[in-house]
């Protein structure tokens, strides 16, 4: 198997590469055909994996590729761990990687940098896989940290506009906070366990929770949480949690199919991926959880409140984005991984399918990305207009849709759940389902219903977008609507998981659940009965259709009338004030104050030119002594005799 | 090649070529000079190479050793040989030279000859240093490399260069000159000037403890140290760029050499009992002048802080080996700290001499390394502001380069002598993300911001093939460090035995 | 051997110098470069006198009133040399100055006599003679340059402090013939191993005959005459006076201090250390703020004077074979950087400001490496021979347990660095203000390069002259 | 009766005075010329007081030449005196200042 997997990784990097370093002698079709046939090679095999592994069974794989360093007894190799949970994400990152791909040769046809663009989404590629796929913590940090260096490059992919490249480098700044944590987190693991190793390092988890750690003095905390915590970090720099969800919004300044693949299909949930693959850590750490499930919770509410005052299209779905990571990760906190890992699947799907459709939506409007310039696009745009109600539809959970059987499970789950502030969470989560629905809804009334705002001139040829666009629209609309039907039962249900997320029986509340589940049907059924969510979905979406459809003028009224939250929402909570303000303009200010301070006063001008100087000057003094007079030579030899007799003198 | 003398052709060979190019002149035969000059560095990286593939990675014993007489008053060897701390260094000094031989090319104009030469015999000495076992030979080397670069900053730097260049000696002559004092004084007990024998030399701790603090001086300023580190920023900025290069890849790295090769082994105990002293130093070196970094406006300026954060990880894990052993249970955390700063030191060679290599490509240019003349270089130099971002992220420690390598072993290692160590050291993934990148957004990226650089040509082949080079050592050692950590291993884990054993 | 052979080089020497003098009294002026050669030959003929009448140990004669031993015999040697350099230096200087006279070699050739005495010296009244045959004769050189009122000046002054000097000597040495009653300085050294010799009235001629030995040195106090003799003369004859008269300084302190009253080491260490406290400081500092390179390197001398008490301070063997070592480097690299400012002067014009060096590397990229040579090895970098002189009276002083004395050392060492660092930026770091090409003989070329390689030459090997030092001394 | 010590007070005094003359005195070179050969004659004195106390010769021998040896000094002295005269057309000590710092 060690082929394959290898296969399956280096084909988009040797893809990349090429695509890259030789763009001009290939050209254009040339580049898209490398790097799609690549991306299509590791797909397929992906496909056969999940199939091998789910299917016939096959056993986990878990071995070194080559050792990348050996220190003392402390090997540290890279290599790949594929079981159930990398197959479901090897297969989910590839597909929804092609798609893109395939839907780039549209979105990016005019662009001078068609070539560095496959060669980035390539490469993304790469670095995702292998994120996924690794079976230590290094591997799993180079992939990390890959992921981010190129979202870093594709946000900014539009160098020239100082708005790209200002996001990209405020991804990256925060991701690193993120990263910081995640590296702690690693040493700490390390420190204790002796090992990078998965496998090695969760053998010592249970022994682990007992052992303790003094950061603060006189506090004595549980290693394994302390190791947990920092490792979440990571995850809230990745997966864009409260506060550290800053970035994402900003990073839509990227092209269209990366803010579909980076940022809401792939990068984005690495950190639930992560926190999933290290649940045998976190079971062991209430304390941990609990924080995942507050911080998760937090997040799902406050930002998909974001999301009804925004204008801008991809913005819209990028909170939602956010909102969804906060679902998965609420999930997370309640020990409910599978159904984190399931909601992951299923929104990728739909997710990148409305992102896609967002961009067929601007492209066919020319880059217009504001909706209040938008409106009856649907009798354009057919296919757009049916692919955009279905990754909606999906988004807010409509019965049978994939959406609808991930979240509803997530929040039975939390429901369940006994992690401490559960209860907070589930109201928090309930609660977003109304959000959810009203702005997903809010945006489709008014990018493809009502009034038409669009600018004449461009109106004039206005038209569907070509196949490429519209084909991976069709080809996630599919999986939108019928991956939860089909999955729900074997993968959440089946044990699907069992050898790659543990659970603590006292915590397994996907168990509880699946006790009750009867197979898709029953389970749509029961929901009309047993929960509020579809309710409160359904009447998110009647009032987006009152205020927008029906009371056009309404929502500017309201917003009026509760200046100070509109306010607070239009500001995202004040959260890039305070950093860039606060954060950014004090390190910049303390670091001149130092430069100029410290170093350029003190050390240099006071020590360093200051010494100089003392010796230029006292040069300059005893120089003078040389008066030139004989007489005042000679007194000085004698007043040296009379030191010298003197001394002796003192001496006897 | 087993009686080849090929340390000191190492260490000659680069000599003889630079008189033989002064001899010929800056006039009608410096295009010969010119080829001698690089054919006398590749010969040398060339017969470098031997000294890898022979070498024993399974003992901790000085391969290669060369022992004749020098003088015979002090017991002084000409006595050369090398073990797994020094190798990795010569292989960095062999390998730099020849590109900054390139990186000259056609660049420097001026007294081209002298310019060469001096360049060539600044190799000799580095190699020197990394290879004398003698500590008076190794002093002699240590100094004399002042003078070509004293030389070399102050002919073809920038404006204030005099001042730089000034400062520059006289920083590093006032350090060393104490390491001196130290070096007769063992000398004087030992009865000869061996460090073999210096290592073996049991000292009270007073003892070590002075002489700990005149290696410090010594080799903090070389490092450089807060607050030993103010001349490190002038030199850089007006050292033409095969100077910075020089500077920041080898010279540096003495310091941190010096740590392992004498401060450590020669004075464990007070290394132990003063290692929260260079502990701290690390660790505002780390913070302080990365936050120093973020202000610069010069991009030479704002390299050559972060080459102080990023030695600040040398140090770092060079001493929090004490701690870390009497921290943990028997883990190999002091190992992977030392050799985390090692490596770092390796791969800071490479990367600062990258990132000062594209900067003196966009001063040839522009003549300006003030980041505001610069901004959207990427729309006229595409293919250097690839290789230039790429070192921008080594240089910000991404994994699968060289960048990431140390620092990860260094903070792993520091973990386990405390958390705050950590978490002080980890700051650099925000902060050198943070100077790093600011530095690629206002200089690479963007519009094209006026004339000059609208008239930017992109780099070529001669300048590309110099950062190509470095681009692919950087991404090596970063996807694959195991044959440089295995260099390594015996000899760093011999010093830590050696260390932990109390000369009291 | 008898007494005459023991003294062939002095006999021999006094013979050629009444050769020269009688030769050059009948020789017309266009001829004159005869005595020039003649001087020369004269040097070569009294080396070989030393080399071949060279006793295997120490041996005395004159009724123990001159000594001949392997060092002394050494040091004369060197010293030849060393006129032998200063003479090839100064010919076309004086060519073109119109001084090339036969005076300037006679006396320089008396003066060499003197400090030849002075190695020799057995007793205290040798070393008198010797000491005013030299200094004599330096009275003269310097106010050689009739036309020169600051050459007049400067020699005046060098008269009256010399003078009082020599007086002040010899009234410490008549307070050491008052408690010891002999002269001879064996029997000095034997009076006072004796326990409870050394009493107050010895001790105050000790006072007296340091400053003696500390002004022949030029160290602080009693440098005042130094930087104004070596600024006030003309270049060849501050040549002459800036090298080879401290091997005379050396035979001196070496002679009195250390063979005769070594016995009184405990009492004249710390009179010794104050004066080299402050050689170091006043010769770095001061050094720094002139812009006459002659009164630089004067200034630069006095610092170098601290160094060689350093090996005396030390009061050991080492220390003197240090002292040893450090004077005869020194007097390599005085000779050849007042040559290279020979080199720089042309006729009507004096290169005697730092602002003449500039630019050098452009005019001459050799001689601005010999000049760099020249300077580094005085600021004691290696590989220059001028390290290994540091090194060596450092060593000494470390043995002697006065590390404060060595870290002393150093930090003003750095602090001096920085004007030999200057006289090179200036070479190299700054364009020419006069773009005139250098003009010398040959010979001239030949021997100040050889001068500066030496100084690399024996960087590199610095063992051979080590050893010597080491065999020779002690 | 007359000791030693009287002697060595008189020749201190005399080595004091030439001493104390030539800072002093600021007026005319030829007056430290003077004063030189004051201090040579106080260590005269020394070598003589202490030969005869010692009742040995050598002392008086380094006196006469001391003595000689002062004579050619004396020469020097004025030959540099006049080559002085000749030119700066003055012999006051305080103009001796051209040279300095």
């Amino acid at each position: 198997m060690e082929g394959i997997y290898l296969t399956i990784v280096l084909c988009p990097l040797a893809a990349s590469i090429v695509a890259g370093l030789f763009g001009r002698q290939i050209g254009r079709a040339g580049a898209h055909s490398i790097t799609i046939a690549a991306v299509a090679v590791s797909f397929l095999l992906s496909a056969y994996v999940l199939k091998a592994i789910a299917v016939d069974g096959a056993a986990t794989y878990n071995a070194a590729v080559y050792r990348w360093a050996a220190v003392g007894a402390l090997t540290m190799e890279v290599g790949f761990l594929v079981d159930h949970l990398t197959a479901l994400m090897m297969t989910v990152v590839t597909f929804v990687s092609l798609c893109v791909h395939v839907y780039t040769i549209g979105y990016m046809h005019d662009d001078d940098g068609y070539q560095r663009f496959f060669s980035y989404i390539s490469l993304f590629t790469f670095a995702m896989l292998m994120l996924v796929m690794s079976n230590n913590f290094l591997q799993l940090f180079f992939g990390w940290e890959a992921v981010g260096v190129v979202s870093y490059l594709l946000i900014g992919f539009w160098y020239k506009r100082d708005t790209a490249i200002f996001a990209n480098m405020k991804a990256f700044l925060v991701n690193r906070v993120g990263d910081f944590g995640f590296l702690l987190g690693i040493a700490a693991l390390l420190m204790y366990t002796g090992s990078l190793d998965y496998v090695q390092v969760f053998g010592h988890a249970e022994r682990l929770s007992g052992e303790s750690i003094e950061i603060v003095s006189g506090m004595q905390w549980s290693a394994l949480t302390v190791a947990c915590i920092c490792l979440f970090v990571g995850a809230m720099g990745k997966s864009a949690q409260m506060p550290l969800h800053v970035w994402l919004p900003d990073s839509m300044e990227g092209p269209t199919p990366i803010s579909a693949l980076i940022h809401a299909a792939t990068m984005v949930t690495a950190g639930i991926f992560m926190v999933a693959r290290m649940s045998p850590l976190f079971e062991h750490s209430v304390t941990a959880l609990s924080v995942v499930i507050v911080i998760g919770a937090t997040t799902a509410f406050l930002t998909g409140l974001l999301g009804l005052v925004q204008n801008d299209i991809k913005r819209v779905v990028a909170y939602s984005t956010l909102s969804q990571l906060g679902y998965m990760t609420v999930a997370l906190g309640a020990s409910a991984y599978a159904a984190g890992i399931f909601h992951l699947a299923t929104h990728a799907f739909f997710k990148a399918l409305l992102f896609l459709a967002a961009g067929s939506v601007i492209i066919a409007l020319h880059h217009e990305q504001d909706m209040r310039n938008m409106g009856g696009l649907r009798k354009y745009m057919p296919i757009t207009y049916w692919t955009s109600l279905i990754g909606s539809l999906a988004l807010i959970g409509f019965p049978g849709f994939s959406g609808f059987f991930s979240k509803d499970i997530l929040i039975e789950a939390v429901h369940a759940s006994t992690t401490p502030g559960a209860h907070f969470a589930y109201w928090c989560v309930l609660i977003g389902v109304f959000v959810t629905a009203l702005y997903s809804f809010r945006m489709f009334f008014l990018v493809f219903h009502g009034e038409e705002r669009i600018d004449p001139h461009v109106k004039s040829h206005l038209h569907e977008s070509p196949w490429v666009v519209t084909v991976p629209l069709i080809a996630l609309a599919i999986p939108s609507i019928v991956i939860g039907w089909l999955t729900v039962g074997p993968v959440l249900f089946g044990g699907f998981f069992d050898e790659a997320i543990f659970v603590l029986e006292e915590h397994d509340v996907v168990g509880e659940l699946g006790a009750e589940f009867h197979g898709s049907l029953a389970f749509v059924t029961h929901a009309f009965v047993a929960s509020p969510a579809l309710y409160l979905a359904a009447a998110g979406v009647l009032v987006a259709w009152f205020l927008y459809m029906y009371r056009p003028g309404l929502p500017g009224q309201i917003s009026e009338k509760i200046d100070v939250i509109h306010r607070l929402l239009v500001n995202k909570y004040y959260f890039d004030w305070f950093n860039e303000n606060v954060l950014a303009r004090g390190t910049r200010c303390l670091g001149g104050g130092l430069s100029r301070f410290g170093d350029q006063m003190v050390i240099d001008g006071g020590i360093v030119n200051g010494s100089a100087r003392v010796v230029a000057l006292l040069s300059i003094v005893v120089r003078n002594l040389q008066s030139g007079y004989l007489y005042h030579y000679a007194f000085a030899m004698i007043i040296g005799l009379a030191a010298l007799i003197g001394w002796l003198v003192v001496e006897l | 090649m087993n009686g080849l003398p090929i340390l000191s052709i190492l260490v000659w060979l680069p000599i003889v070529a630079g008189i033989v190019v002064l001899a010929l002149g800056s006039g009608a035969r410096a295009g010969q000079g010119k080829v001698v000059a690089l054919a006398a560095t590749v010969l040398t990286f060339v017969l470098s190479l031997p000294l890898y593939s022979a070498f024993d990675t399974t003992t901790a014993q000085m391969q290669f050793v060369e022992q004749i007489p020098w003088i015979t008053r002090f017991e002084a060897y000409y006595h050369l040989g090398i073990d797994g701390i020094s190798l990795p260094l010569i292989l960095l000094t062999t390998f730099l030279t020849p590109l900054v031989v390139i990186a000259g090319w056609e660049v420097i104009q001026v007294r081209a000859a002298q310019y060469f030469a001096a360049f060539l015999i600044l190799e000799g000495l580095m190699i020197g240093v990394f290879a004398a076992l003698d500590a008076l030979l190794f002093y002699v080397f240590w100094e004399a490399m002042l003078i070509p670069m004293f030389i070399i900053i102050g002919i073809w730097g920038g404006e204030r260069r005099i001042y730089a260049t000034v400062k520059f000696f006289l920083y590093t002559f006032l350090g060393s000159v104490f390491m001196l004092i130290a070096l007769i004084y063992m000398y004087l007990k030992a009865g000869s000037y061996s460090i073999l024998d210096f290592h073996a030399l049991p000292l009270t701790l007073n003892e070590q403890l002075l002489i700990f603090l005149a290696f410090l001086l010594a080799f903090a300023v070389k490092v450089p140290m807060w607050p030993v580190h103010t001349w490190l920023p002038d030199a850089h900025v007006e050292a033409p760029t095969g100077g910075s290069v020089i500077l920041a890849a080898v010279l540096l790295k003495m310091g941190g050499y010096g740590f392992v090769r004498f401060s450590l082994p020669i004075a464990p105990d007070a290394s132990q009992a003063l290692d929260w002293l260079m502990i701290g130093l690390s660790l505002i070196a780390i913070v302080y002048i990365a936050l120093v970094a973020l202000a610069q406006q010069d991009m030479k300026k704002l390299i050559a802080y972060s080459s102080i954060a990023h030695m600040g990880f040398v140090t770092l894990g060079f001493f929090v080996v004490f701690s870390i052993a009497a921290n943990s249970t028997g883990g190999d955390g002091a190992r992977l700290a030392l050799q985390g700063g090692m490596i770092q030191m390796i791969s800071h060679g490479l990367i600062s001499g990258a990132l000062f290599l594209c900067v003196g490509v966009m001063y040839d240019r522009l003549h300006s390394r003030e980041i505001g003349a610069y901004g959207g270089v990427v729309n006229t130099m595409p293919k250097f502001a690839a290789l230039m971002v790429l070192f921008a992220l080594a240089n910000a420690g991404l994994p699968g380069t060289s960048g990431f390598v140390g620092e990860f072993f260094v903070i792993l290692g520091s973990f386990q002598a405390s958390f705050w160590l950590a978490f002080l050291a980890a700051t650099t993934l925000i902060f050198g993300a943070a100077y790093t990148l600011w530095l690629v957004k206002r200089v690479i990226f963007g519009e094209v911001t006026n004339d000059g650089v609208a008239s930017l040509q992109d780099i070529g082949g001669r300048e590309f093939f110099m950062l190509a080079v470095l681009a692919v050592a950087v991404l090596i050692l970063g996807i694959w460090p195991a044959p440089l950590v295995e260099l390594m291993e015996q000899t760093l884990g011999n010093l830590l035995i050696h260390v932990s054993q109390s000369k009291l | 051997m008898i007494d005459l052979q023991l003294a062939a080089a002095e006999v021999f020497m006094v013979c050629a110098i009444c050769v020269v003098l009688l030769v050059d009294v009948w020789l017309p002026d266009e001829r004159r470069l005869l005595t020039f050669r003649l001087a020369l030959l004269s040097l070569v003929g009294a080396a070989v006198c030393s080399a071949y009448y060279l006793p295997n140990g120490s041996v005395t004669a004159f009724s123990e009133s001159f000594v001949t031993d392997p060092a002394s015999a050494v040091m004369k040697i060197f010293a030849y040399l060393i006129v032998g350099l200063v003479f090839i230096y100064s010919r076309d200087f004086l060519m073109r100055a119109g001084l090339f006279k036969g005076e300037f070699f006679i006396l320089a050739l008396f003066a060499l006599l003197g400090i030849m005495v002075m190695l020799s010296a057995h007793s205290m009244l040798t070393m008198y003679l010797g000491l005013e045959l030299l200094a004599l004769s330096q009275y003269a050189l310097v106010a050689f340059d009739r036309d020169s009122p600051i050459a007049a000046e400067s020699a005046m002054k060098y008269f009256v402090l010399g003078a009082i000097a020599s007086g002040t000597l010899l009234y410490g040495i008549s307070f050491i013939y008052g408690v010891t009653g002999t002269i001879q300085l064996g029997a000095i050294a034997a009076h006072f191993s004796q326990p409870g010799a050394i009493t107050v009235p010895a001790l105050l001629g000790l006072a007296f005959i340091i400053v003696g030995v500390a002004f022949k040195f030029g160290a602080v106090p009693f440098h005042m005459w130094l930087p104004d003799v070596y600024q006030g003369s003309s270049t060849p004859v501050t040549l002459f006076i800036g090298s080879v008269p401290k091997i005379a300084a050396f035979a001196l302190a070496w002679r009195i201090l250390s063979e005769s009253l070594g016995d009184m080491h405990g009492s004249w260490q710390t009179m010794l250390a104050v004066l080299c406290v402050l050689s170091l400081v006043i010769g770095n500092i001061v050094a720094i703020a002139q812009s006459n390179i002659k009164r630089m390197l004067a200034y630069s001398t006095i610092s170098h004077v601290g160094f060689i008490f350093m090996g005396f301070i030390a009061g050991t063997e080492d220390g003197l074979q240090a002292a040893m070592f450090y004077t005869l480097v020194y007097t390599l690299m005085a000779a050849a950087a007042f040559g290279m400012v020979i080199l720089l002067s042309r006729s009507g014009f004096d290169a005697e400001n730092l602002d003449d060096f500039k630019g050098l590397n452009a005019r001459s990229p050799w001689f601005a490496f010999v000049m760099l040579m020249v300077m580094f090895s005085m600021a004691g970098v290696p590989p220059f021979v001028g390290f290994y002189a540091k090194l060596v009276v450092l060593g000494s002083v470390l043995d002697a347990g006065l590390i404060w004395l060595a870290i002393t050392g150093v930090l003003l060492a750095v602090i001096g660095a920085f004007y030999y660092l200057r006289v090179v930026w200036f070479m190299y770091f700054v364009d020419p203000v006069d773009d005139s090409p250098l003009d010398a003989a040959l010979d001239f070329r030949v021997v100040i390069s050889a001068n500066g390689l030496g100084l690399l030459a024996l960087g590199l090997f610095p063992g051979v002259l080590l050893d010597l030092c080491a065999r020779v001394i002690g | 009766m007359i000791t030693i010590s009287h002697y060595l007070v008189l020749a201190a005094v005399l080595f004091s005075i030439s001493v104390a003359g030539i800072f002093i005195n600021r007026k005319n070179v030829i007056l430290l010329l003077m004063c030189i050969e004051l201090m040579l004659l106080a260590v005269n004195f020394n070598f003589i007081a202490f030969s005869r106390m010692l009742d040995d010769t050598l002392g008086q021998i380094f006196v006469f030449f001391i003595l000689t040896v002062a004579a050619a000094e004396a020469a020097i002295g004025l030959a540099i005196l006049v080559v002085l005269f000749r030119a700066r057309q003055s012999v006051n000590v305080e103009e001796l200042n051209s040279l300095k710092g």
